[in-house]
């Protein structure tokens, strides 16, 4: 191996430590998601203060699709189960297996995010723009922000997917699996939030 | 000498490097250390020159201001603006955190790197772009954003209030740039801390500092999400035009000011850690003592990180909140003075026995406990709701924050720089100009700020960039208590290039040193002045706490948490 | 004591002082018995050849009274000092004593908006007199205030009431204030407005009975005038 | 690294019939408002929210075979959100308070339906 592959292939000590018992990664994914909770919680915490608030936004929520937002509950699921059934083939050391489940999960996003888009320019086309009222502006901030982390997430997929197919790195099958069904937590609230609670 | 297997560190240690993969892309933890405090030290000038400009006019005010001109009102709401988060964002945090966090936790540790060295140097860059970002703010159309540190809504969130249409989003985009980096650089202290400790470094093993590093990055991780969903939702505000702070829509500032502060506040925690971390260090080593009451230090910092929680809403006393909510966040703010003043006890309790050096980055120590003492005490004032009525917004509430923050981020830091130059560059810095720098910015500093309580409790409030239009406020006696404290600064930063000088020289041609010139006992002085890629020649394992020195029935003083029992150092 | 850098002209402004002299001088003994025990043992322990530092890990309960005692002793320091803001912060901010005449304040950038309730003592009555930067209040009457801002978070400042209060845009918030002595004095905006932030001084006029009486009585007259003649 | 070997050796649950319970329980969210009763409603949509994510935590991130810490980690960080809420509340939540009052606002007009 010359010098310049050995700089690159490089891996400090400190990373395989393990005085926790909890691999490395895998504890960094926690503390994401932990510092996630607080941002997600300021953001879903204010809104929830003005919906109690403001008694007119019950009108406003009222005309969410409640149809849509439960069909991507459903969908955002399903892809949680593919996710985690694609851990189970990473334990078993299966690549190819876990990148086909991580496949379905993405196919899960893509699916999760075109509903989005048919809800969202419909909602615009009948006057519900983020500029109506501060409760559209939370409904689309919120949805937004979580929808960033759903491509976000399906991005990664694709690299950890990529390399499982090849059976590489398959202790990422199980991190990214976290991160989606942290996603999947976040949506659980949000559906209430924006389309039941009227 | 023995060399471990050559699979890991040390191998690459040796591989030859560019300039640019050595001190720009690097991974090393401690180049990107390096780089954020020389960034941070860079910022401090621009920042301290700031403070310049704005005392020259408050001192003279209508006057050119030498090297800088007329300072009109727009101009003064950018440089107090900026002087703020420059000094608290891009110096403090940068500094305290992010570099003494990237060079110590490591070496401190006993470990070769961080366990992400791309994520750390991710951070850096990030960082950097935010660096930019904040400068480019400064010289757009409208001028750098003047609506306080604060950016309190309405005036923030639009244009036709501020006046600074690109100046506004710009900050903001800055700050939470600089926000999202120091989330990653604090997963990544965590994560290092938690996992990749040397065999035998027990929880109650680990230097004082590391775990402040450690506690402040949780603090940070903890309090900055709601301020990111407010970053979010007020740059919206600033830019598309929604109303999320808007009252006539529904929206409520309040709600801004709640969300910031809730950061804010537990903010000022995050930089005072690792300053108290840096004296407890420095303390033990010059005064040859165990660290009183080690495991009491350590709750206290835990009691003042989850405490710091609760107290936010004292910077809001007369700020529209329900009058009854004072009450509790009265109570909450007096009881974190307990925790603290514990601490400093403990670190004055450590002297008790001592045999106290004075050399230089024990006068910064020491001067650090004195001048906080003075920031402690007349934090109750504002803590207490009632006298905050008067006192709020007044030059108390600046003198103050200085008292806490001038011993946190200036004389903590240099604490840091001249405690581990040595290690840094393998070279000592010179006692001389150190003590001279040392007086020159100590006794200035009080000269700035006692000034200006005396102005505060007379009633003169804070961002206003002439008093001439308030009769009582603008009287002879307050104008050469302004004058006073103006010259003092030009002083105190005149004494900077002696650091300046001192610094730069003894990087190049200072004494040379051994591994551990303070006959030190933390890990960092095991491993070679300066520390090579890869850290430790062999990686240590941990034997005893770090605190051991004055040890009876041994012949050294000090016993470093590295070497074994059965074995002596050499004599010194 | 803060009488001896500004004068108090309220009620409130004597209870803030008594609170501000009581935390003065008990954080002023920690202050001092902190300081000089510290630099006591800087002095007393410095360097000197051939004295070796003592081992005290400060783990044991006797050693650890040393820093114990002063931690309870802060507790009750601290315990005392929340119950005097407590109360202090009652009588000034939460309970509004039943006021003689409400006046209402008005923000913007950069002015404030005074409106008194004239001779009769009412708001919103067509003698109420309407000021720009000139509040005037008659001495040893107990006013409520109503405070709204027309745009940005303003912060109304009265130094010698050691008065403050922020004006924030979609709420009204009251409070109220009792002056104890004539004269004038200024008023600021203490919360960062904009450009105009140090531009929005305004004066206050504490006034006796009769000069009060006088001065609506010249401002009621103008503005009866002004409403005959437009309507 | 014990726990990966504990990991790598026990026996998966059935992902499936968890799945299966996670999607019984979405449909009684949505049945929750038919029955018009508000406290019903907000039962069957946030406690149900709570069990949901619960599960979803526990089996499908695999909580209830980490270590212990790691639920405290995301409790404490949900306990500032927490206090956060709390202390926010009173001043944005509530229409007025002692001695203030929020201003009324015009709602927004219904949109013009084309």
């Amino acid at each position: 191996m010359s010098h310049a592959a050995d700089v690159r292939a490089h891996v400090p000590i400190a990373t395989g430590r393990s005085a926790t018992g909890i691999p490395t990664a895998r504890l960094a994914v926690w503390w994401v998601l932990a510092s996630e909770i607080v941002i997600f919680g300021g953001l879903i915490g204010s809104y929830v203060m003005l919906r109690l608030h403001h008694p007119h936004w019950a009108e406003e929520a009222s005309h969410t699709n409640t149809v849509a937002g439960a069909f991507n509950t459903f969908v955002l699921l399903t892809s949680s189960l593919a996710a985690v059934l694609a851990h189970q083939a990473a334990e078993a050391r299966n690549g190819p297996r876990a990148a086909r489940f991580l496949g379905l999960t993405i196919l899960g996003g893509l699916v999760f995010l075109m509903v989005k888009s048919f809800e969202w320019s419909n909602e615009i086309a009948h006057g519900f723009t983020i500029f109506r009222d501060v409760f559209w502006s939370y409904y689309y901030v919120t949805c937004g922000l979580h929808g960033l982390h759903v491509i976000v997430g399906m991005v990664i997929m694709g690299i950890v997917a990529a390399d499982a197919r090849r059976g590489r790195n398959l202790h990422r099958v199980e991190l990214i699996g976290i991160y989606w069904h942290f996603v999947d937590a976040v949506w659980i609230f949000l559906f209430p939030l924006f389309y039941i609670a009227k | 000498m023995s060399m471990p297997a050559p699979a890991h560190g040390a191998a690459v240690a040796h591989a030859p490097e560019s300039f640019w993969s050595r001190y720009v892309f690097s991974t090393d933890h401690k180049v990107i250390g390096l780089q954020y405090m020389f960034t941070g030290m860079a910022m401090a000038l621009i920042g301290g020159f700031m403070a310049y400009v704005f005392r020259m006019q408050l001192a003279f005010p209508g006057q050119s201001v030498p090297l800088y001109g007329l300072v009109t009102a727009r101009e003064y709401n950018a440089l107090i603006t900026n002087h703020g988060s420059i000094m608290i964002f891009w110096v403090s945090m940068p500094v305290l955190i992010a570099g003494l966090g990237n060079f110590l936790i490591p070496l401190m540790i006993g470990c070769d790197d961080m366990v992400f060295p791309r994520l750390n140097r991710l951070s850096y860059q990030i960082f950097f772009v935010s660096v930019v970002i904040i400068l480019i703010s400064l010289v757009v159309p409208g001028g750098g954003f003047g609506g306080a540190w604060t950016a309190y809504p309405p005036l923030s969130a639009s244009a036709h209030y501020n006046h600074t249409p690109w100046g506004a989003p710009l900050w903001l985009l800055a700050v939470a740039l600089e926000f999202v980096a120091f989330l990653l650089g604090g997963i990544n202290f965590t994560v290092t801390v938690m996992n990749a400790r040397a065999p035998g470094m027990t929880a109650m093993r680990i230097p004082i500092v590391v775990w402040m590093i450690v506690i402040a990055s949780l603090v940070f991780m903890g309090s900055v999400g709601p301020l990111i969903a407010g970053a979010v939702m007020l740059f919206l505000d600033q830019t598309v035009g929604t109303q999320f702070f808007d009252p006539k829509a529904g929206g409520d500032p309040l709600l801004w000011q709640h969300l910031f502060w809730f950061f804010g506040h537990p903010e000022v925690y995050v930089v005072l850690l690792p300053a108290t971390g840096v004296v407890a260090e420095v303390l033990t080593v010059f005064a040859r003592k165990k660290l009183f009451a080690y495991k009491t230090i350590l709750g206290t910092a835990i009691a003042t990180g989850i405490i710091s929680f609760f107290v936010w809403a004292h910077h809001q006393f007369v700020a529209g909140i329900d009058p009854r909510m004072a009450h509790l966040f009265t109570i909450t703010t007096l009881l974190i003075s307990i925790p603290v003043a514990e601490m400093l006890f403990a670190f004055i309790a450590t002297l008790y026995g001592g045999s106290i050096e004075f050399a230089t980055p024990m006068l910064w120590a020491l001067a650090f406990i004195a001048e906080f003492l003075i920031g402690g005490v007349t934090g109750i004032f504002l803590g207490a709701n009632a006298t905050d009525i008067y006192l709020h917004d007044t030059y108390f509430v600046v003198a103050h924050f200085h008292y806490t923050f001038f011993p946190i981020a200036i004389i903590g830091t240099f604490a840091a720089i001249t405690y581990w130059f040595p290690k840094m560059f393998g070279r000592r810095m010179s006692e001389t100009l150190g003590k001279i720098h040392f007086w020159g910015t100590v006794i200035p500093f009080n000269l700035i700020f006692i000034p200006l309580f005396l102005t505060g409790v007379a009633g003169q409030h804070r961002r206003i960039y002439s008093y001439e239009n308030f009769p009582q406020l603008s009287t002879p006696w307050l104008n050469h208590l302004a004058v006073i404290a103006t010259v003092a600064l030009i002083v105190m930063l005149a004494f900077q290039v002696v650091f300046l000088v001192n610094f730069f020289w003894s990087m190049r041609h200072g004494e040379e040193v051994g591994a551990n010139p303070w006959n030190a006992n933390t890990l960092e002085w095991a491993a070679p002045s300066p520390p090579p890629h890869g850290n430790f020649v062999t990686m240590p394992a941990v034997y005893r706490g770090p605190y051991e020195y004055g040890v009876p029935d041994r012949d050294l003083d000090y016993w470093p948490q590295h070497v074994p029992n059965q074995e002596e150092l050499p004599r010194a | 004591m803060l009488e001896w850098l500004i004068p108090a002209a309220s009620t409130s402004a004597d209870e803030i002082d008594w609170l501000f002299a009581v935390i003065f001088y008990t954080v002023g003994v920690w202050f001092v018995v902190a300081q000089g025990i510290f630099f006591g043992l800087i002095f007393k322990f410095r360097r000197r050849p051939g004295v070796r530092s003592l081992y005290v890990a400060g783990e044991t309960k006797d050693e650890k009274r040393w820093i114990s005692w002063p931690h309870y002793a802060v507790i009750a320091c601290d315990v005392v000092l929340i119950a005097g803001a407590i109360a202090v912060w009652r009588d000034v901010k939460q309970v509004i004593p039943p006021p003689d005449e409400t006046i209402r304040v008005i923000a913007q950038q950069w002015a404030w908006t005074f409106v008194h309730p004239g001779p009769d003592r009412q708001l919103d009555t067509p003698d109420d007199v309407v000021t720009v930067n000139e509040l005037h209040v008659r001495n040893g009457t107990t006013y409520e205030f109503e405070l709204t801002s027309q745009d940005v978070v303003h912060s109304f400042s009265i130094p010698v009431f050691r008065l403050k209060q922020d004006a924030v845009p979609g709420r009204m918030i009251k409070g109220w204030f009792r002056p104890t002595k004539t004269g004038t004095f200024d008023i600021a905006c203490a919360e960062m407005c904009g450009l105009g932030h140090a531009l929005m001084p305004a004066a206050l006029h504490i006034e006796s009975a009769e000069e009060h009486a006088a001065w609506l009585g010249e401002h009621t007259a103008v503005a009866a005038a002004a409403a005959g003649s437009r309507s | 690294m014990s726990s990966e070997a504990v990991h790598a050796d026990r026996a998966h649950p059935s992902y499936v019939r968890i799945y299966l319970a996670l999607l019984v329980l979405l449909a009684i969210s949505l049945l929750g408002p038919m029955f018009g009763h508000p406290i019903v409603t907000l039962v069957t949509a946030f406690g149900i929210a709570i069990v949901k994510a619960t599960m979803v935590a526990a089996y499908f991130m695999h909580l209830n075979i980490e270590e212990r810490y790691v639920w405290y980690i995301l409790f404490v960080m949900l306990g500032f959100v927490l206090v956060m809420f709390a202390g926010i509340a009173p001043d944005v939540m509530l229409p007025a308070g002692q001695n203030w009052l929020h201003l009324p606002i015009t709602p927004p007009a219904p949109p013009v339906h084309h």
